[in-house]
Protein backbone atom coordinates (compact mmCIF):
# COMPACT_ATOMS: atom_id res chain seq x y z
CA UNK A 1 0.00 0.00 0.00
CA UNK A 2 1.29 3.45 -0.63
CA UNK A 3 -0.08 6.53 0.64
CA UNK A 4 1.17 10.55 0.61
CA UNK A 5 -0.80 12.36 3.23
CA UNK A 6 -0.24 15.66 4.91
CA UNK A 7 -1.14 14.46 8.52
CA UNK A 8 1.01 13.50 11.27
CA UNK A 9 1.55 9.66 10.49
CA UNK A 10 0.66 7.30 13.52
CA UNK A 11 3.15 5.08 12.91
CA UNK A 12 2.36 2.55 15.47
CA UNK A 13 -1.34 2.34 14.44
CA UNK A 14 0.24 1.50 10.71
CA UNK A 15 2.68 -1.03 11.90
CA UNK A 16 -0.81 -2.41 14.36
CA UNK A 17 -2.40 -3.12 11.15
CA UNK A 18 0.25 -4.14 9.38
CA UNK A 19 1.14 -7.28 11.39
CA UNK A 20 -2.63 -7.91 11.98
CA UNK A 21 -3.82 -11.48 11.29
CA UNK A 22 -0.67 -12.79 9.36
CA UNK A 23 -0.09 -16.17 10.75
CA UNK A 24 1.95 -16.51 7.39
CA UNK A 25 4.65 -14.19 8.01
CA UNK A 26 7.54 -14.94 10.02
CA UNK A 27 9.07 -11.17 10.13
CA UNK A 28 7.94 -8.04 9.53
CA UNK A 29 10.80 -4.77 9.70
CA UNK A 30 9.62 -1.12 9.81
CA UNK A 31 11.56 2.01 9.06
CA UNK A 32 10.45 5.00 10.65
CA UNK A 33 12.28 8.16 9.15
CA UNK A 34 12.10 11.43 11.26
CA UNK A 35 13.06 15.16 10.81
CA UNK A 36 16.46 15.68 12.69
CA UNK A 37 17.10 18.86 14.37
CA UNK A 38 20.51 19.06 13.80
CA UNK A 39 21.54 20.73 16.68
CA UNK A 40 18.94 23.22 16.32
CA UNK A 41 19.81 24.54 12.73
CA UNK A 42 16.88 22.86 11.19
CA UNK A 43 12.89 23.56 12.93
CA UNK A 44 11.49 22.08 10.20
CA UNK A 45 10.88 20.38 6.73
CA UNK A 46 8.58 21.39 3.52
CA UNK A 47 8.14 18.41 1.52
CA UNK A 48 6.91 18.42 -2.00
CA UNK A 49 5.64 15.35 -4.19
CA UNK A 50 4.29 15.77 -7.76
CA UNK A 51 0.64 14.23 -6.71
CA UNK A 52 0.06 11.12 -9.62
CA UNK A 53 3.85 11.23 -10.61
CA UNK A 54 5.51 10.08 -7.16
CA UNK A 55 2.40 7.33 -6.41
CA UNK A 56 3.19 5.46 -9.34
CA UNK A 57 6.92 5.94 -9.10
CA UNK A 58 6.63 4.32 -5.45
CA UNK A 59 4.42 1.73 -6.75
CA UNK A 60 6.59 0.89 -9.28
CA UNK A 61 9.77 0.68 -6.90
CA UNK A 62 7.38 -1.89 -4.15
CA UNK A 63 6.64 -4.05 -7.23
CA UNK A 64 10.42 -4.48 -7.52
CA UNK A 65 11.05 -4.83 -4.23
CA UNK A 66 8.37 -8.16 -3.45
CA UNK A 67 9.68 -9.58 -6.52
CA UNK A 68 13.23 -9.49 -5.57
CA UNK A 69 12.77 -9.98 -1.67
CA UNK A 70 9.96 -12.49 -2.03
CA UNK A 71 7.96 -10.06 -0.04
CA UNK A 72 4.41 -10.91 1.07
CA UNK A 73 3.28 -7.43 1.92
CA UNK A 74 5.02 -3.62 1.65
CA UNK A 75 3.67 -0.36 3.31
CA UNK A 76 5.08 3.13 1.95
CA UNK A 77 3.49 5.63 3.81
CA UNK A 78 5.29 9.40 3.04
CA UNK A 79 4.47 12.93 4.80
CA UNK A 80 4.56 15.80 2.56
CA UNK A 81 4.08 19.63 2.92
CA UNK A 82 5.45 21.14 6.27
CA UNK A 83 7.06 18.77 8.81
CA UNK A 84 7.87 19.74 12.09
CA UNK A 85 11.54 18.37 14.02
CA UNK A 86 10.44 15.30 15.85
CA UNK A 87 7.64 14.02 13.27
CA UNK A 88 7.64 10.86 11.10
CA UNK A 89 8.57 11.68 7.54
CA UNK A 90 8.00 8.14 6.34
CA UNK A 91 7.10 5.33 7.35
CA UNK A 92 8.33 2.10 5.29
CA UNK A 93 7.59 -1.67 6.53
CA UNK A 94 8.27 -5.42 4.95
CA UNK A 95 6.40 -8.40 5.87
CA UNK A 96 8.50 -11.55 4.45
CA UNK A 97 8.16 -15.15 5.97
CA UNK A 98 11.86 -14.87 6.24
CA UNK A 99 13.55 -12.03 8.49
CA UNK A 100 16.81 -11.53 5.86
CA UNK A 101 14.63 -10.51 3.38
CA UNK A 102 12.05 -8.17 5.38
CA UNK A 103 15.36 -6.93 5.96
CA UNK A 104 16.65 -6.40 2.83
CA UNK A 105 13.56 -5.32 1.40
CA UNK A 106 13.11 -1.99 3.90
CA UNK A 107 16.62 -1.16 3.54
CA UNK A 108 16.15 -1.45 -0.69
CA UNK A 109 13.12 0.77 -0.51
CA UNK A 110 14.51 3.33 1.75
CA UNK A 111 17.98 4.02 -0.17
CA UNK A 112 15.86 3.91 -3.35
CA UNK A 113 13.15 6.38 -1.53
CA UNK A 114 16.33 8.23 0.03
CA UNK A 115 17.70 9.67 -3.51
CA UNK A 116 15.77 8.44 -6.46
CA UNK A 117 12.11 9.03 -5.37
CA UNK A 118 10.43 12.08 -6.17
CA UNK A 119 10.10 14.62 -3.86
CA UNK A 120 12.04 17.75 -2.88
CA UNK A 121 12.75 18.84 0.43
CA UNK A 122 13.70 22.30 1.77
CA UNK A 123 15.44 22.61 5.29
CA UNK A 124 13.85 25.63 7.30
CA UNK A 125 15.57 26.87 9.86
CA UNK A 126 17.30 29.89 11.91
CA UNK A 127 20.13 30.40 8.69
CA UNK A 128 17.01 30.86 6.87
CA UNK A 129 15.58 27.71 4.16
CA UNK A 130 17.18 25.87 1.27
CA UNK A 131 16.93 22.80 -0.47
CA UNK A 132 17.90 19.15 -0.11
CA UNK A 133 19.89 16.94 -2.39
CA UNK A 134 21.23 13.50 -1.74
CA UNK A 135 24.54 13.19 -0.26
CA UNK A 136 27.27 11.11 -1.93
CA UNK A 137 26.82 8.32 1.04
CA UNK A 138 23.05 8.36 -0.09
CA UNK A 139 24.34 7.20 -3.94
CA UNK A 140 26.82 5.41 -2.68
CA UNK A 141 23.98 3.16 -0.66
CA UNK A 142 21.90 3.13 -3.47
CA UNK A 143 24.85 1.34 -5.30
CA UNK A 144 25.23 -1.18 -3.14
CA UNK A 145 21.50 -2.85 -4.88
CA UNK A 146 23.27 -3.15 -8.32
CA UNK A 147 25.04 -5.79 -7.75
CA UNK A 148 23.48 -9.22 -8.29
CA UNK A 149 19.60 -10.15 -6.34
CA UNK A 150 20.10 -11.62 -3.17
CA UNK A 151 20.53 -15.36 -2.70
CA UNK A 152 20.05 -15.27 1.01
CA UNK A 153 17.59 -17.82 1.42
CA UNK A 154 16.59 -16.46 5.31
CA UNK B 1 -1.08 25.15 -24.85
CA UNK B 2 1.53 23.00 -22.67
CA UNK B 3 1.35 23.37 -18.72
CA UNK B 4 4.29 23.67 -17.00
CA UNK B 5 5.10 22.60 -13.66
CA UNK B 6 8.09 23.55 -11.71
CA UNK B 7 9.50 21.59 -8.69
CA UNK B 8 11.87 22.22 -5.86
CA UNK B 9 14.69 24.73 -6.46
CA UNK B 10 13.37 25.52 -10.06
CA UNK B 11 10.04 26.95 -8.37
CA UNK B 12 11.85 29.08 -6.25
CA UNK B 13 13.93 30.34 -8.97
CA UNK B 14 11.60 31.02 -11.50
CA UNK B 15 9.22 32.06 -8.79
CA UNK B 16 6.32 30.15 -10.07
CA UNK B 17 5.27 26.98 -9.92
CA UNK B 18 2.91 26.40 -13.02
CA UNK B 19 1.91 28.25 -16.26
CA UNK B 20 0.90 27.73 -19.47
CA UNK B 21 2.11 28.37 -22.70
CA UNK B 22 0.36 28.61 -25.74
CA UNK B 23 1.92 27.49 -29.43
CA UNK B 24 4.35 25.52 -28.23
CA UNK B 25 4.80 22.00 -30.39
CA UNK B 26 7.38 20.37 -28.66
CA UNK B 27 10.43 20.70 -25.73
CA UNK B 28 12.76 22.58 -27.91
CA UNK B 29 10.23 24.84 -28.59
CA UNK B 30 8.79 25.66 -25.16
CA UNK B 31 12.71 25.75 -23.95
CA UNK B 32 12.80 28.69 -26.08
CA UNK B 33 9.97 30.41 -24.35
CA UNK B 34 11.64 30.06 -20.95
CA UNK B 35 13.42 33.08 -18.85
CA UNK B 36 17.36 32.31 -19.74
CA UNK B 37 18.08 31.59 -15.92
CA UNK B 38 15.44 29.20 -15.91
CA UNK B 39 16.29 27.91 -19.19
CA UNK B 40 19.85 27.47 -18.06
CA UNK B 41 18.42 25.48 -14.91
CA UNK B 42 16.26 23.02 -16.26
CA UNK B 43 19.02 21.82 -18.67
CA UNK B 44 21.14 21.50 -15.41
CA UNK B 45 22.84 18.40 -14.01
CA UNK B 46 20.71 15.87 -12.57
CA UNK B 47 17.32 17.91 -13.92
CA UNK B 48 14.98 15.15 -15.58
CA UNK B 49 11.61 15.90 -17.74
CA UNK B 50 8.24 14.59 -17.58
CA UNK B 51 5.66 14.55 -20.31
CA UNK B 52 2.30 13.79 -19.10
CA UNK B 53 3.85 11.76 -16.02
CA UNK B 54 6.61 9.62 -17.53
CA UNK B 55 10.11 10.93 -18.17
CA UNK B 56 11.61 11.31 -21.59
CA UNK B 57 14.98 12.16 -22.40
CA UNK B 58 16.12 14.23 -25.55
CA UNK B 59 13.11 16.52 -27.37
CA UNK B 60 9.96 15.50 -27.48
CA UNK B 61 6.64 16.38 -29.14
CA UNK B 62 3.61 18.38 -27.11
CA UNK B 63 0.07 18.03 -27.73
CA UNK B 64 -2.57 20.72 -26.54
CA UNK B 65 -2.65 19.18 -23.08
CA UNK B 66 0.49 17.97 -22.17
CA UNK B 67 1.62 18.43 -18.68
CA UNK B 68 5.58 19.29 -18.87
CA UNK B 69 6.87 18.70 -15.00
CA UNK B 70 11.14 19.80 -14.66
CA UNK B 71 12.39 17.30 -11.71
CA UNK B 72 15.11 18.77 -10.13
CA UNK B 73 17.78 16.05 -8.06
CA UNK B 74 15.16 14.34 -5.73
CA UNK B 75 15.69 13.31 -2.25
CA UNK B 76 12.85 11.98 -0.41
CA UNK B 77 12.67 10.20 3.47
CA UNK C 1 15.00 -1.12 27.69
CA UNK C 2 14.89 -4.77 28.03
CA UNK C 3 11.67 -7.02 28.91
CA UNK C 4 10.44 -10.36 29.13
CA UNK C 5 6.48 -10.73 29.70
CA UNK C 6 3.79 -12.91 28.91
CA UNK C 7 1.67 -10.38 28.21
CA UNK C 8 0.76 -10.12 24.32
CA UNK C 9 3.06 -7.61 22.74
CA UNK C 10 1.20 -4.09 21.53
CA UNK C 11 3.90 -3.60 19.02
CA UNK C 12 2.40 0.07 17.24
CA UNK C 13 2.42 1.02 20.72
CA UNK C 14 5.99 0.11 21.58
CA UNK C 15 7.16 1.91 18.56
CA UNK C 16 5.19 4.91 19.30
CA UNK C 17 6.99 5.40 22.55
CA UNK C 18 10.01 4.14 21.02
CA UNK C 19 9.61 7.08 18.63
CA UNK C 20 8.35 10.06 21.16
CA UNK C 21 10.05 13.25 20.89
CA UNK C 22 13.25 12.59 20.02
CA UNK C 23 14.46 15.31 17.35
CA UNK C 24 18.17 13.37 17.68
CA UNK C 25 17.36 10.53 15.80
CA UNK C 26 16.98 10.25 11.76
CA UNK C 27 16.05 6.78 11.62
CA UNK C 28 14.10 3.97 13.96
CA UNK C 29 14.18 0.22 12.36
CA UNK C 30 11.52 -2.31 14.33
CA UNK C 31 11.69 -5.91 13.82
CA UNK C 32 8.34 -7.68 14.79
CA UNK C 33 8.55 -11.35 15.17
CA UNK C 34 5.54 -13.36 14.47
CA UNK C 35 4.53 -16.82 15.05
CA UNK C 36 4.29 -18.88 11.93
CA UNK C 37 1.47 -21.33 11.28
CA UNK C 38 3.52 -22.97 8.85
CA UNK C 39 0.74 -23.89 6.48
CA UNK C 40 -1.13 -25.46 9.17
CA UNK C 41 2.00 -27.83 11.41
CA UNK C 42 2.13 -25.07 14.23
CA UNK C 43 -1.03 -24.02 16.31
CA UNK C 44 1.23 -22.59 18.87
CA UNK C 45 4.94 -21.64 20.65
CA UNK C 46 5.87 -21.69 24.09
CA UNK C 47 8.67 -19.91 24.95
CA UNK C 48 10.77 -20.46 27.88
CA UNK C 49 13.75 -17.81 29.26
CA UNK C 50 16.29 -18.70 32.51
CA UNK C 51 14.72 -15.40 34.46
CA UNK C 52 17.65 -12.97 35.50
CA UNK C 53 20.06 -14.65 33.38
CA UNK C 54 18.21 -13.98 29.89
CA UNK C 55 17.98 -10.15 30.73
CA UNK C 56 21.23 -10.23 31.44
CA UNK C 57 22.53 -11.67 28.42
CA UNK C 58 20.54 -9.08 26.28
CA UNK C 59 21.01 -6.61 28.10
CA UNK C 60 25.10 -7.69 27.13
CA UNK C 61 24.23 -7.67 23.67
CA UNK C 62 22.30 -4.41 23.37
CA UNK C 63 25.54 -2.94 25.44
CA UNK C 64 27.68 -4.81 22.11
CA UNK C 65 25.35 -3.43 19.46
CA UNK C 66 25.42 0.61 21.01
CA UNK C 67 28.61 0.38 20.56
CA UNK C 68 29.49 -1.33 17.46
CA UNK C 69 26.22 0.80 15.30
CA UNK C 70 26.71 3.71 17.37
CA UNK C 71 22.70 3.12 18.35
CA UNK C 72 21.28 6.01 20.30
CA UNK C 73 18.90 3.70 22.36
CA UNK C 74 17.65 -0.06 21.58
CA UNK C 75 14.64 -1.72 22.38
CA UNK C 76 14.00 -5.45 23.09
CA UNK C 77 11.03 -7.08 24.06
CA UNK C 78 10.28 -10.96 24.50
CA UNK C 79 7.41 -12.87 24.88
CA UNK C 80 7.79 -16.17 27.11
CA UNK C 81 4.96 -18.47 27.74
CA UNK C 82 2.10 -19.42 25.01
CA UNK C 83 1.89 -17.83 22.02
CA UNK C 84 -0.28 -17.88 19.71
CA UNK C 85 -0.21 -18.35 16.13
CA UNK C 86 -0.12 -14.72 14.06
CA UNK C 87 1.18 -13.39 17.83
CA UNK C 88 4.09 -10.97 18.11
CA UNK C 89 7.22 -13.16 20.03
CA UNK C 90 9.91 -10.60 19.53
CA UNK C 91 10.07 -6.51 19.24
CA UNK C 92 13.55 -5.03 18.89
CA UNK C 93 13.83 -1.54 18.03
CA UNK C 94 17.09 0.58 17.17
CA UNK C 95 17.53 4.54 17.00
CA UNK C 96 20.37 5.90 15.25
CA UNK C 97 21.37 8.78 13.69
CA UNK C 98 21.46 7.80 9.99
CA UNK C 99 19.43 4.53 8.70
CA UNK C 100 22.45 1.96 7.66
CA UNK C 101 23.11 2.09 11.68
CA UNK C 102 19.44 1.64 12.73
CA UNK C 103 19.51 -0.98 9.93
CA UNK C 104 22.56 -3.29 10.75
CA UNK C 105 22.13 -2.82 14.60
CA UNK C 106 18.43 -4.31 14.72
CA UNK C 107 19.75 -7.01 11.86
CA UNK C 108 22.68 -7.84 14.24
CA UNK C 109 20.15 -8.05 17.39
CA UNK C 110 17.92 -10.53 14.97
CA UNK C 111 20.38 -12.52 14.20
CA UNK C 112 21.92 -12.90 17.84
CA UNK C 113 18.76 -13.41 19.22
CA UNK C 114 17.81 -15.90 17.25
CA UNK C 115 20.54 -18.26 17.48
CA UNK C 116 22.34 -17.39 20.93
CA UNK C 117 19.61 -16.04 22.88
CA UNK C 118 19.01 -17.71 26.04
CA UNK C 119 15.50 -18.76 25.06
CA UNK C 120 13.87 -22.44 24.38
CA UNK C 121 11.29 -23.00 21.82
CA UNK C 122 8.82 -25.34 21.59
CA UNK C 123 6.17 -26.11 18.68
CA UNK C 124 2.92 -26.96 19.51
CA UNK C 125 0.67 -28.48 16.42
CA UNK C 126 -1.16 -31.15 15.37
CA UNK C 127 1.34 -33.80 15.17
CA UNK C 128 2.28 -33.13 18.99
CA UNK C 129 4.88 -31.27 19.96
CA UNK C 130 9.26 -30.43 19.67
CA UNK C 131 11.85 -28.41 20.44
CA UNK C 132 13.06 -26.05 18.27
CA UNK C 133 17.45 -25.69 17.40
CA UNK C 134 18.41 -23.03 14.98
CA UNK C 135 18.68 -23.74 11.78
CA UNK C 136 22.14 -23.90 9.51
CA UNK C 137 21.08 -20.66 8.01
CA UNK C 138 20.38 -18.69 11.43
CA UNK C 139 24.18 -19.73 12.27
CA UNK C 140 25.26 -18.45 8.84
CA UNK C 141 23.45 -15.35 9.62
CA UNK C 142 25.27 -15.14 12.92
CA UNK C 143 28.95 -15.77 10.74
CA UNK C 144 27.99 -12.17 8.78
CA UNK C 145 28.94 -10.13 11.94
CA UNK C 146 31.98 -11.94 12.41
CA UNK C 147 34.03 -9.99 10.37
CA UNK C 148 35.35 -6.41 11.02
CA UNK C 149 32.58 -3.89 12.67
CA UNK C 150 30.58 -1.83 9.99
CA UNK C 151 32.60 1.02 8.80
CA UNK C 152 29.58 2.72 7.03
CA UNK C 153 29.04 6.12 8.19
CA UNK C 154 25.35 6.50 7.11
CA UNK D 1 23.28 -28.44 48.67
CA UNK D 2 23.06 -27.04 44.78
CA UNK D 3 19.87 -26.09 43.29
CA UNK D 4 20.27 -27.84 39.52
CA UNK D 5 17.57 -26.02 36.41
CA UNK D 6 17.05 -27.85 33.67
CA UNK D 7 15.82 -26.12 30.34
CA UNK D 8 14.47 -26.98 27.16
CA UNK D 9 14.73 -30.73 26.06
CA UNK D 10 16.98 -31.33 28.90
CA UNK D 11 13.48 -31.00 31.52
CA UNK D 12 11.46 -33.12 28.97
CA UNK D 13 13.67 -35.97 29.45
CA UNK D 14 14.56 -36.04 32.81
CA UNK D 15 10.93 -35.05 33.90
CA UNK D 16 11.48 -32.56 36.15
CA UNK D 17 12.76 -28.47 36.13
CA UNK D 18 14.05 -28.14 39.40
CA UNK D 19 16.09 -30.25 41.76
CA UNK D 20 18.27 -29.93 44.82
CA UNK D 21 21.21 -32.17 45.45
CA UNK D 22 22.76 -31.96 48.97
CA UNK D 23 26.40 -32.91 49.48
CA UNK D 24 27.65 -32.39 46.10
CA UNK D 25 31.34 -30.13 46.01
CA UNK D 26 32.00 -29.40 42.44
CA UNK D 27 30.27 -30.32 39.19
CA UNK D 28 31.86 -33.65 38.45
CA UNK D 29 30.37 -34.75 41.43
CA UNK D 30 26.77 -33.39 40.69
CA UNK D 31 27.21 -35.13 37.18
CA UNK D 32 28.08 -38.38 38.81
CA UNK D 33 24.74 -38.08 40.69
CA UNK D 34 22.41 -37.53 37.41
CA UNK D 35 20.91 -40.39 36.03
CA UNK D 36 22.90 -41.56 33.27
CA UNK D 37 20.26 -40.81 30.53
CA UNK D 38 20.67 -36.84 32.00
CA UNK D 39 24.01 -37.40 32.56
CA UNK D 40 24.66 -38.46 28.86
CA UNK D 41 22.63 -35.37 27.53
CA UNK D 42 24.13 -32.61 29.46
CA UNK D 43 27.15 -33.27 28.24
CA UNK D 44 25.81 -33.38 24.76
CA UNK D 45 27.00 -31.02 22.09
CA UNK D 46 25.85 -27.78 22.43
CA UNK D 47 24.66 -27.54 26.35
CA UNK D 48 26.18 -24.90 28.03
CA UNK D 49 26.31 -25.28 31.89
CA UNK D 50 26.00 -22.10 34.24
CA UNK D 51 26.41 -21.81 37.86
CA UNK D 52 25.20 -18.94 39.92
CA UNK D 53 24.20 -17.50 36.03
CA UNK D 54 27.56 -17.56 34.48
CA UNK D 55 28.63 -19.60 32.27
CA UNK D 56 31.47 -22.39 33.33
CA UNK D 57 33.59 -24.48 30.87
CA UNK D 58 34.85 -27.78 32.55
CA UNK D 59 34.92 -28.41 36.13
CA UNK D 60 33.85 -25.95 39.08
CA UNK D 61 33.24 -26.29 42.44
CA UNK D 62 29.78 -25.54 43.99
CA UNK D 63 29.00 -23.69 47.44
CA UNK D 64 26.38 -24.67 49.87
CA UNK D 65 23.84 -22.50 47.49
CA UNK D 66 24.83 -22.87 44.02
CA UNK D 67 22.44 -22.68 41.53
CA UNK D 68 23.33 -25.27 38.54
CA UNK D 69 21.68 -24.40 34.81
CA UNK D 70 22.18 -27.07 32.23
CA UNK D 71 21.22 -24.88 29.33
CA UNK D 72 20.67 -26.98 25.83
CA UNK D 73 20.94 -24.89 22.52
CA UNK D 74 18.80 -22.01 22.79
CA UNK D 75 16.44 -20.60 20.24
CA UNK D 76 14.99 -17.07 20.68
CA UNK D 77 13.13 -14.40 18.26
Amino acid sequence: MIRLQTESLDVGGLLNLFCQGRADIGGVVSFTGLARHEDGRVTGLELEAYPGFTETWIADLILRANHRFSLLDTLVIHRTGLIAQGEAIVFVACAARHRRQAFEGADFLMDHLKSQAPFWKKQHGPGGEHWIEPRSIDYQDLDRWKTSPSDATD
Amino acid sequence: MAKVLLFGPLRDLAGWRERNFDGVADLAGLMARLDPELALAVNGPGVQVAVDKAIVRGDASLGPRSEVAFLPPMSGG
